[in-house]
């Protein structure tokens, strides 16, 4: 201790001349550019996939619908409203947030004298901090709560399988499936658009727990045909899948096929407890072995009624296996799912065509009947020169493909057609060019542009891979034919396919033409039922709503009231539609066999 | 670190040995030579800092995992010293004469699991909380989300919606909803 | 009594004592000694704990550190959230420092499912940039604080000032003003804003010239020397037999720095030295941590120039909602402003962790040492030895 | 939720936790601490209830509004003079120092803070309150001279914030000791709770801050909640 102590700490009063560092008006200062201060949410990109509150750990954050905003496929229409009573400004919930929408500001002055004003939907309600830009958002680069890029899928290359019709895409090994699965962040918005309603973030859970039991009792809920839909669904529910909106959507299809093919079908009968089944006396007879006879079969044996199925091939599965190729779907695979269908007592009569007589007879022996007769005559262009006997239909085609008949493959080929019935159609001539004369020479020409058309976007590319060329935005204009033989197709340039209602009213160049020369021609432009053996008095009574198409009921009842009707014929050619409505009719038929009691 | 974990595994028969990294790892004891161990490894082996004590609840086992962890300064090795005591008769024989802050440890865990420490200084005294008449608050069957809400019950007026039913029922409003519900009010 | 837990009476005959008592044994009715509370309201006390307190005049006789006026039940809590969202309510075990609760949380779950090794470089540059800011902040509170207790006000307002500066500049890192909630599972939540090196490199040339004032205000200040020299004397001897650690065991001559024992991040690529002493009383401490005040900022430039300009910020990791770490068990420590922080993670295999346990260094300062550093003290030095040990209440009740 | 159904709700939840309280047999009343009759030394007898002495013994009065312009100049003053109980109940408490520092000042804004309550008219609850803090809080709170104000940090004084489904703390503050400003955020920063000191000194001004006569009015509605949730109501020997 000495006099030194005493006196240095008066150095302090140097400071007295220093200016003073208080913030002269605090109220108005700005947080920093990445505070994480209220909430802003853009409604517009938002689609109310709920991931918010599945990560926040304050529970702060519910789903509500909000006024103005439709429920839509890819969008529950519900937008997250925020507590304030719960939040601690983690802003978990915008690194997470799917369609990057949530962001948090640099606002942070909140004061009230209500603790229950403190509730909000941000970017719905009217707050003053939404003009502000600054504030948290995610952070980069690199940065994700969830792998944003999808596990590859094994396929076979180009040059492997352009010349067999094996199955090329290999499916994934168990660590794939599970590592994929991972990716899934459960919001269930592929439930609505699916239309079966498969339980996908349910099933997609139980591969990653490696529960395949229980995740073939998902997949048998809704749907009785897993090893068919997971190979050539036409996965809408990807279309909508919010991991999607920024990045690859989860493979749900492939996940499928995962759980399916992981289960022996012996196991089947165990795991789906279906070794005894009770039956009851009624009796519903359908016709057509397609997914939604199949389907309806499948449920209504489990309701305990006795089914029988009417097919005109000799095989069931319908377009099933007569209109997809063997490479995309194996017919073994095709069998276990039908085979298991047909172990649960349901009665099925193939090379059984059902005409006006028979139909009659149905109608009185059986208690309902379903029809699902599919879409099997194929649609034609009707230019001049399409009447001429090297014209196709790829329907045609691809049945006799399927019985191993022998068809033509000249060495040229036009293909008209953008859906993947043409691609399939291409892919198989294709192969059987390549099998012929080692070199592929197709063309595959659409209405539609690149963008709009409908086929798979896979499916093109790898048709392309396999050698065949797509030529989109063509319109067909006439067949050359020269002394009987066909030269080629002439095409003019597409402007426009559907007018501004969405209508299909296609808009053509003149000036521009092109001609695709080819032997053949393969007409893949749609389908159309063949109703033919409805007789006249039924067909009469029935109602029918836009594109002459059955009206139904919900549950697929037309307006007779013991004919049910489903499939194709009524709501267009696709899988898992008819699954679903397999699924409703049978519900239906159920109902409707007890009202009768 | 090999060594010295040999050595407790000859002498107090450890197993179980685990080494998480380089200079940590785990053995356990029976419960009768945990202190024992402890107590050597302290003195000999120059474990002088202690570390931490703490327990886990292996509720599905019926058992409680206490854990002794110390630290040689010198070599700055850590071994975590476990053993498992049973869950409906916790006692376990008490080291506060080993450490001086142990027993704010064994106070802790004995109002935290139930578990008694015989011969522990105020072990019996309220540590954290006041007029506690529930279960043991970090035992695993204790679920505090239910009594925050049965006792401090949070502000009402809230109820969210799971999108996968709610579309469906906006959708398909005639159908049936297949999605499993996840729907609360908060 | 009937423990109602056990449901039987244990045999305390087999036993070898009854059970032990702590402190001695005060008659209140002799009218010689009075009970008083210090706390839990009073300004004085660091945080939200009471001492009960048995004096005898001036002089305290007994002392009991009472502490859950803070308690949350956090490892209740993590208990039943999923890994990542265990982070943001760690954080709030320490209020003091809260970048190390998230640093030990994420280190636990990377160890614990292998991710530990896939941590980007930039992203570990950028937590022991926190780290050290954070280090900073809390010593610029607490070295002037120690001041404060002894009623020299200035120190504080000048230190309280300067944090602000530095929280300032974790604003602009991390986007939060005391819950920083920057260090995630598998890496950080952000890069460098641009200019942010030069901004906090001004702050720290302030912080320099306050090294040089507070040294001049405080350590050659007649009162502070003379309240502050022999208070507390903590011997070598009584570091490892109360769990003494950081700047409170070094103060008393025993180095140990888990940044130098155990390196953790990239702290063995770093030049420095932990400053030691050997008194052992509060005086002893504080020039410890002034000391340590000039070699933070001194590892803030080190960081700052040794770190890369741009990289990657976090790892490739599962889906935060559905990531399952399988079952083990680990304890992770790192050096905070107040000595060995250390946290033992338990995980199940579940998508949950089993146990978590912090282990903070005023559980040990703040109970056994303090209780027994009380007797004989003066009433009016009880602050200054609670500061001086750096008590921070939720640690200890968590 | 209606405030009918809330009510009812309330008084259900009342009688389900004071059912378990008797049947879980355990008392928090210490023996000395029960209500008993003592015999005074000049032989009278006379009923203690130390738990009832040492929290209000006397039901708070209602503070009635002076007349016109003496009111008015009375909460001017009072809203230029707010001064705080230095009690950090929470994290919240943290951002005080720089409030009392020269950065962010609040002395210009004519708050500043005191030691005790008896000298104090705001107290600041900063952010969550466990049980054995609340017990605290309410006799700091009741030991407050009127007119007193209460100030709110945080989402947890609203509805539990991240500690919602904690054991130990509450939820809802306003049970337990009414607010008059919420400050929303996690926690508040410095700017915020300047913001809310001055949506407070408007509220006294515009003689709107009268949650204090509201705990005076609703005394037993606020002692009935208090009562379910902290069960053991002996004060350590403090008797201050």
């Amino acid at each position: 201790m000495n006099l030194k102590d005493i006196l240095t700490p008066f150095t302090a009063w140097s400071r007295v001349v220093k200016d003073p560092v208080t913030i002269k008006d605090p109220l108005s200062r700005e947080g920093a550019p990445r505070y994480r201060g209220f909430h802003d949410n853009d409604v517009e990109t938002c689609i109310g996939c709920g991931t918010c509150e599945a990560i926040c750990e304050n529970e702060a954050i519910d789903l509500v619908p909000v006024e103005g905003i439709e429920t839509k496929d890819g969008d529950s229409g519900l937008r997250p409203k925020i507590d304030y009573g719960r939040c601690c400004w983690c802003a978990l919930c915008v690194d997470i947030c799917t369609t990057n929408s949530l962001r948090l500001t640099n606002e942070f002055k909140w004061v009230d004298t209500d603790p229950d004003n403190f509730r909000f939907i941000p970017g719905v309600d009217e707050k003053d901090w939404y003009k502000k830009e600054e504030g948290w958002r995610k952070p980069e680069p690199n940065y994700h709560f969830y792998p944003q890029e999808r596990v590859k899928m094994e396929e076979l290359g180009p040059e492997e399988r352009g010349d067999s019709f094996i199955e090329f895409v290999k499916g994934y090994s168990k660590e794939q499936a599970q590592q994929e699965a991972d990716r899934c962040v459960e919001c269930g918005i592929c439930i609505g658009t699916c239309p079966a309603h498969m339980g996908i973030p349910e099933y997609i859970k139980a591969v990653r727990n490696d529960d395949m039991e229980e995740g073939l009792k998902i997949l048998y809920e809704t749907n009785p045909l897993p090893e068919i839909c997971g190979r050539i669904c036409t996965h809408k529910c990807e279309t909508v899948c919010s991991v999607g909106v920024n990045g690859d959507p989860l493979s749900i299809r492939w996940l499928k096929r995962y759980i399916a093919d992981q289960v022996p079908a012996e196991q089947y009968h165990e795991i789906l407890d279906t070794k005894k089944i009770y039956k009851d006396d009624k009796k519903v007879a359908i016709i057509g072995a397609g997914p939604a006879g199949l389907s309806a079969a499948y449920y209504l044996s489990l309701l305990g009624h006795n089914v029988t199925i009417f097919e005109k091939l000799d095989k069931p599965g319908g377009m099933m296996r007569y209109g997809i190729p063997e490479y995309r779907l194996p017919y073994d695979q095709i069998d276990k799912d039908v085979n298991y269908i047909l172990s649960l007592g349901v009665e099925l009569k193939t090379n059984t065509t059902v005409d006006e007589e028979m139909f009659k007879k149905l109608q009185k022996d059986y208690d309902a009947v379903f029809v699902s007769t599919g879409l099997h005559l194929g649609r034609s262009t009707r230019i001049p020169g399409s009447d001429h006997e090297h014209v196709f239909q790829s329907i045609d085609l691809l049945r006799k493909i399927t019985a191993g008949e022998e068809i033509m493959v000249p060495e040229k080929i036009v293909v008209i057609g953008g859906g993947n019935v043409a691609m399939d159609i291409t892919r198989s001539l294709a192969r059987l060019q390549r099998a012929k004369y080692g070199k592929v020479q197709i063309i595959t020409t659409s209405l539609e542009s690149e963008e709009e058309m409908p086929a798979d976007r896979e499916e093109v590319v790898e048709a392309r891979e396999e050698g065949a060329t797509i030529d989109p935005g063509w319109g067909p204009k006439e067949i050359e034919i020269v002394d009987g033989k066909i030269k080629g197709l002439h095409v003019v340039k597409v402007l426009s396919v559907f007018d501004e209602d969405h209508r299909f009213n296609p808009k053509f160049d003149e000036n521009q033409k092109k001609f695709f020369e080819g032997d053949m021609i393969v007409e893949s432009i749609g389908q159309a039922p063949d109703l033919s053996y409805i007789p006249k008095e039924i067909d009469e009574q029935l109602e029918r709503g836009p594109r002459g198409r059955y009206l139904i009921s919900e549950y697929n009842q037309t307006s007779v009231e013991w004919l049910f009707a489903g499939g194709d014929i009524v709501v267009g050619p696709d899988v898992i539609h008819g699954i679903a409505d397999g699924h409703k009719a049978a519900v239906g038929i159920d109902n409707y066999l007890n009202s009768k009691k | 670190m090999n060594e010295i974990l040999d050595k407790i595994k000859q002498k107090y028969n450890a197993e179980d040995v685990t080494v998480q990294r380089e200079r940590l790892a785990f053995v356990t004891v029976a419960k009768d030579l945990a202190i024992d161990a402890v107590t050597w490894l302290r003195d000999y082996e120059g474990f002088s800092h202690f570390v931490m004590m703490s327990c886990v609840d292996w509720m599905e086992e019926g058992k409680f995992q206490l854990l002794y962890l110390l630290h040689n300064p010198d070599t700055k090795i850590d071994i975590g010293v476990k053993t498992y005591i049973d869950r409906e008769n916790p006692v376990m024989e008490s080291a506060h004469h080993l450490w001086k802050q142990i027993w704010t440890y064994q106070r802790e865990l004995h109002e935290a699991f139930g578990i008694d420490f015989p011969g522990s200084p105020r072990v019996d005294e309220n540590f954290v909380l006041e007029g506690w008449d529930d279960i043991p608050h970090m035992r695993r069957e204790f679920n505090t989300k239910e009594y925050s809400e049965k006792t401090y019950f949070p502000r009402p007026g809230r109820k969210t919606y799971d999108p996968a039913t709610y579309m469906q029922e906006k959708l398909y409003p005639n159908q049936p909803v297949t999605a499993k519900r996840k729907d609360n009010d908060k | 009594m009937i423990n109602k837990f056990l449901g039987f009476e244990p045999d305390e005959s087999k036993l070898p004592s009854k059970r032990a008592k702590i402190g001695a044994e005060i008659d209140l009715s002799s009218q010689k000694y009075q009970k008083i509370w210090l706390g839990p309201n009073h300004p004085g006390v660091t945080g939200n704990m009471a001492m009960e307190l048995w004096v005898e005049g001036n002089t305290v006789v007994k002392a009991k550190t009472h502490v859950g006026y803070l308690h949350r039940g956090f490892e209740k809590l993590i208990e039943r959230r999923l890994y990542v969202q265990g982070f943001p309510t760690s954080i709030r075990m320490c209020v003091a420092e809260p970048d190390t609760n998230e640093y030990l949380i994420a280190t636990c779950t990377e160890q614990l499912s292998g991710y530990d090794k896939e941590v980007p470089e930039m992203a570990k540059w950028l937590r022991m940039l926190s780290l050290e800011m954070a280090r900073l902040q809390g010593l610029l509170r607490g070295v002037p604080g120690q001041g404060g207790t002894f009623a020299l006000g200035l120190g504080v307002q000048w230190g309280v000032y300067l944090r602000d500066l530095i929280l300032d500049r974790f604003e602009e890192l991390t986007g939060g003003r005391v819950y920083h909630m920057y260090i995630i599972p598998g890496g950080v939540r952000g890069l460098l804003p641009d200019g942010f090196k030069a901004r906090l490199e001004d702050n720290l040339k302030e912080i320099d010239d306050f090294i040089v004032r507070i040294k001049k205000l405080m350590f050659h200040n007649a009162v502070f020397k003379k309240r502050a020299i022999g208070l507390g004397v903590i011997t070598p001897e009584m570091v490892d037999k109360y769990g003494i650690v950081g700047t409170t065991a070094r103060a008393s001559g025993v180095k140990r720095d888990v940044r130098k024992d155990d390196p953790y991040l990239y702290y063995d690529q770093l030049d420095f030295d932990p400053p030691t002493d050997t008194d052992g009383d509060v005086y002893a401490r504080t020039w410890v941590r002034w000391q340590e005040l000039i070699q933070t900022v001194d590892l803030l430039r080190q960081i700052m120039a040794k770190m890369p300009e741009k990289g990657d910020i976090r790892a490739n990791m599962p889906n935060v909602l559905h990531w399952r770490i399988p079952k083990g068990e680990t304890y992770v420590r790192l050096e905070s402003g107040r000595g060995e922080y250390g946290m033992y993670y338990v995980t199940d295999g579940s998508d949950k962790p089993r146990r978590v346990n912090l282990r903070g260094p005023s559980y040990t300062h703040g109970v056994a040492l303090l209780e027994d550093m009380l007797v004989g003290a003066d009433v009016a030095d009880v602050h200054a030895l609670m500061v001086s040990l750096q008590t921070c209440p939720p640690e200890i009740e968590r | 939720m209606s405030e009918k159904d809330m009510n009812s709700k309330v008084s259900e939840m009342l009688a389900r936790s004071e059912a378990n309280a008797k049947n879980s047999g355990k008392k928090f009343v210490r023996p000395e601490d029960e209500e008993r009759e003592v015999v005074a030394p000049d032989g009278s007898i006379i009923k203690v209830n130390p738990i009832y002495d040492y929290f209000s013994g006397a039901r708070p009065e209602e503070e009635k509004p002076r007349n016109g312009i003496v009111e008015k100049f009375l909460n001017w003053a009072r809203a230029e003079s707010i001064w705080v109980l230095g009690f950090g109940t929470g994290c919240g408490s943290i951002e005080i120092p720089p409030l009392v520092t020269p950065r962010f000042d609040m002395f210009r804004f004519g708050v500043q803070m005191r030691p005790t309550p008896r000298q104090s008219n705001a107290f600041i609850i900063s952010g969550y309150l466990s049980v054995k803090t609340l017990k605290r809080v309410i006799r700091t709170y009741e030991q407050m001279p009127s007119p007193k104000y209460v100030l709110a940090l945080g989402s947890c004084t609203i509805n539990g914030g991240m500690y919602y489904d904690s054991y130990s703390t509450i939820n809802r503050l306003d049970h337990y000791i009414p607010v008059d400003v919420y400050i929303a955020g996690c926690m508040p920063r410095p700017e915020a709770l300047l913001a809310g000191f001055g949506k407070l000194k408007e509220l006294i001004k515009a003689g709107k801050a009268e949650k204090a006569n509201e705990y005076a009015r609703n005394f037993d509605w606020y002692k009935a909640n208090q009562k379910k949730i902290v069960k053991d109501w002996n004060m350590p020997d403090y008797n201050w």
